[in-house]
């Protein structure tokens, strides 16, 4: 029986041209890891990703301990209130080897 | 004239791509193929050009820089006031729209030069470099009049960043090459290692530094390919442009005039210094009036979302994409040619 | 400390062809915005989205409060029923900004 | 004559193709490279086709165009009934997979065109307005079947949908363009404005009127490349058909002859058009024959899913795919060839 | 009222050199299908899946039933202590057709 | 001469994705590009080469073969036992790279091919075939390597998988073409089945067996297009290096050596191999010293991902990728060149 820990799953999609500055944040607050997928989509500053792929949103996913959620949230609300689009959105999984998502990125 | 440019493959590709979306068509271009064609593009005019630019005069050169830079510096402040006066949009909003008038659009340069080739028009190459320059004097003009634009409106989540104290600790907490003083020069260079201004003058110098008979092997795919390749990108963003100009009621009826009237104003000024400063022949005056009338859709709009972030993208996004892109390479072009002829014949 | 708020996530998988019509559908259930995301996936109508690409899967993901889920999740069971592949799966999430996901796409 | 046709380099690489993935090679082709290359095939064709056509004779170009709707609309009747006599599959099943077979593949078609060029055979271009006129009757075909057969079944889910007045809360609330009576007009313009169909027509206006100054430059790009591109089309379709034949087993024995017999029926039908009817040469006629012969892979399968979903898409897919694609570009060209001498020889 | 069905959602993100293996055993594990996203991201092992796109990370998501999750979390756990960098983790969701995730593909 | 190398297109265009990254431009190429333009090259030069060796020596092509192999066997373990040395890597770390190093580089072949052409240097053919044998045998001496490596690490939960029996139950359970024993047949089919080998080798096939005639058509698009095919691939290519010399740090200055110092020891064995002992010209004897010095960032690291997932990929990409190409592509070719002349001169 395989014994499962609780982490906390954070999900941010906005614009491929804040990706850089993102993943260096994500350093600061100590993640061990995170995961990038493309993605477009529709919000309130309308259509994002068009066809021609020069605008693409991102969908990025970084799974850390509940205790470290807050810091980077945070960090994401301060962006927010300088007008940077992002959807933030935070869920509870599982994970077999929580040691894994605790060891900070080199 | 206006016909033989409508009855020029590329416009014609642009003008299908167009109807299409219009006519509802699930015609989809994979997401990637436009970026893969601008590149090739980039590359392939970079290198032809720097080619030429290696035979020609450095004075001239020189001159022609310098009034690129002028445009790109002084179009977006035009634009600007223009717009706060249409009292349509806010001044953040008007920094990040004016900015992409400042820079240029490649492929609306590609279709002028079809479009001249096709009339036999010979034209400078001088105009090449100033595509070059003009890509990032906008960005910096448009961070620039947004701090502005931030003082005026004094909104306290944004003040600090425009005096770095304020909010220093946030600053460098989470916002390098944002937006805020201490972050300027970050930008500075963003602006200069924009992905566009790397690829087109780096293939420029290779152009002009690399062998010949290393150049004469890339001849067939930088020239003769080139136009059907130019084609299958006008076609993409034909649909691309359609698709965008959907959001035109956001946009409104005054805006929207914004789109077509601030590349005739471009247009006029890039001709006159195309003729008049810069002597070139009608050929040439005309490329530099498509240079000041364009705007960019590729390499501002990303440099806007990160340093203005507070601004709407679908402004200027269906500005930029969904008008004035196409009223350019349908009217405009012609438009300015025939301007040119007034001025230099 | 940020404070979160409950809202559901809608996953959607399902066959590029029916994008547009979800997508006008969405815009009926008064959704704030939507993102998509191409994916390749094998289930009871096989393979789908082979590597050529003609063929493709999208996961579409939409956040809005758990009061308007029913609404859409019924029109979404309408089209199952009419026979349309869609493979429908609800999450529960927490988010910063509650009233972004309340604001109707225009 | 069936050897020089398996030592056409594009036959070999569709070859290639095939058996990586029977070897289970870790071959990965980009997703988006067929599509691309399609794009480019279509619009090479189109212009090509397009710039001919417009030196051709109307009248031959419009009964062509008769009897290609006729085809079109013809064989998936013919293989609607065949189908249902095979008892293999219901109704609705029957429909989807027969409007594969009355629409058209591009890729056997091009590789027919290099199998004749190969032979030094010369063909008319009519053939080609055939090709974009078929890819959308059979799709129309295909859903006036559906709605039959759901009748026939009275499911009563999907009854409604055929009845308008039935679910019309239902179909309005979330049916836009899907089946049912009062979606039907949608779905016609559905299967008209078809991404291919509009590339492929598109291309054609443009080839026809655009001048003859601007189509000089396209050549390169649209003529000297086209095999080497059609060459890698066929090498990334041979490893997507091997993949699909992995479904065979869940298609079986009686549907996979389907996807043999159906083929040479609709090649037999198409030769006989070609050279009685119409009297083109033999080129031609080969031609008409594979274009009834061949299934589409391309545009149908899409129109399938979102008009006849109650059917299953690896039926269709399969066979189109899998089975009958790989036959026509082996076995069956050389088949109609050889028809075609016969009939006009 | 659509009756909502809880089942697991079963997330593995790794290398797509792995993933003829994994789908492999999916079968093995009696799920109903897979969807496979596209994805790039950082981790233990380093940068995954640069620009070039020769070196792809894969995002594999797996709807299966409480009861078949526990072998398949097994598996991949075997596949760790091999070496193998996988990065699993599970969330709890809620489907509108329970029996469609539990019947097993052909 | 290293002038001239420099002042190559081909170069000068990896130097600019290279710089464009340390300048950290935001140049973004689309994900699947250089995979696009690296199945084209193959394709490009298989065809091609398979049409000069259809006209070659049988004795000589055998010859090559055979040494070939002798290489692709050899280099890795010299490598392997030198890593050890180093103290810097665990055994299994040094299996997996010492693979990369048996194996070749396309990229850094062509490179070479382009910088002999220019400089008007003729060569055999026979280290085309070379570079389609060397692809494969590495990665099988990585797996013996690694199977040894886990012996002396002796780790239980691996020990099992070099003695099938151990084990039998997990790697049934679901190591299909895992490592152990009884999946070291999958491993083989893989390394001979890789995706890179079967474009190559499947090209040279059809270049050799195809119809002149045929052949013919297709010389535009993998002749003349070539070259600029090439830049526009190491301008990615470029990039990609740079990104992955930034995990520098963590391989250290004595790993970081190896990645210069292998490519020179591989260099030396290939030039005496192919001056001495195959007696190829300076331009053939150059190409061997390439592939002999040259290390595979395409078709190893997935293959050492399944077989050897123990080991840090990111110093097998960093060594191969960031450190050795960039060091072939700048600095070793000419070296290399430069050797060829003194051994055969
Ligand atoms: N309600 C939503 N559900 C899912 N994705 C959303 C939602 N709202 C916004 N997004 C995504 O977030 C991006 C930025 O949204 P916005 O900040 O509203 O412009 C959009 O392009 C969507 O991809
Ligand atoms: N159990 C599952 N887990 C994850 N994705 C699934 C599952 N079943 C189906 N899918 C996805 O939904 C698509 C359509 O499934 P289906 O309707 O079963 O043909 C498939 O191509 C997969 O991408
Ligand atoms: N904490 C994390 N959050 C999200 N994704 C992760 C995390 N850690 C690892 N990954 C993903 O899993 C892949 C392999 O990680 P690793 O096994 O740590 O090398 C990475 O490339 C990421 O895409
Ligand atoms: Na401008
Ligand atoms: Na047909
Ligand atoms: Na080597």
């Amino acid at each position: 029986m395989v014994t499962l820990h609780p982490m906390k799953l954070i999900n941010i999609i906005t614009s491929d041209a804040l990706e850089e500055k993102l993943i260096a944040s994500f350093k600061k607050y100590g993640v061990s890891g995170f995961t990038i997928l493309r993605a477009r989509g529709e919000g309130s500053s309308g259509l994002e990703a068009d066809s021609s792929g020069f605008d693409a949103n991102i969908h990025v996913k970084v799974i850390m301990p509940a205790e470290r959620v807050n810091a980077l949230l945070e960090s994401l609300e301060r962006r927010m209130l300088k007008g940077y689009h992002l959807t933030v959105f935070v869920a509870d999984v599982q994970v077999i080897t929580p040691e894994k998502f605790t060891t900070p990125l080199r | 004239m206006s016909l033989s440019s409508l009855l020029l493959p590329a416009v014609l590709f642009f003008a299908l791509g167009f109807i299409a979306k219009l006519i509802k068509s699930d015609l989809r271009f994979p997401p990637d193929l436009a970026k893969i064609l601008s590149i090739y593009l980039l590359m392939a005019i970079g290198l032809h050009g720097g080619y030429e630019l290696a035979k020609s005069d450095m004075m001239t050169a020189l001159n022609s820089i310098m009034w690129a830079l002028i445009l790109g510096f002084g179009t977006p402040i035009i634009g600007y006031y223009a717009l706060i006066l249409t009292r349509k949009v806010n001044p953040l909003d008007a920094a990040a729209i004016s900015a992409h008038y400042g820079s240029v659009s490649a492929g609306t340069f590609l279709t002028a030069v079809a479009y001249l080739d096709n009339l036999g028009v010979t034209y400078e190459t001088y105009p090449l470099i100033m595509l070059a320059v003009m890509e990032s004097p906008a960005i910096i003009v448009g961070l620039l009049l947004a701090a502005k634009a931030r003082q005026t409106l004094a909104q306290p989540a944004l003040e600090g960043t425009v005096s770095p104290g304020g909010t220093a600790v946030i600053s460098d907490d989470d916002d390098h090459g944002g937006h805020g003083g201490n972050n300027f020069a970050a930008l500075l260079r963003d602006a200069f290692t924009n992905g566009s201004v790397v690829v087109l003058i780096g293939s420029m110098i290779i152009g002009a530094i690399s062998t010949p008979a290393g150049m004469q092997k890339l001849f067939p795919f930088i020239d003769e390919i080139f136009m059907g390749v130019l084609c299958l990108f006008l076609f993409e963003m034909g649909s691309v442009a359609a698709r965008r100009i959907g959001d035109f009621r956001q946009v409104g009826l005054v805006l929207g005039a914004f789109g077509i009237v601030m590349p005739l104003i471009g247009g006029l000024l890039g001709a006159v210094i195309g003729a008049e400063v810069l002597g070139f022949s009608v050929g040439g005056t005309t490329l530099v009036a498509v240079l000041a009338a364009s705007a960019s859709y590729i390499a501002v709009p990303p440099a806007m979302r990160l340093a203005v972030p507070e601004a709407n993208p679908s402004f200027y996004l269906t500005l930029s994409l969904g008008i004035t892109f196409p009223f350019n390479v349908i009217v405009g072009i012609p438009l300015y040619h025939a301007l040119a002829q007034q001025l230099v014949g």
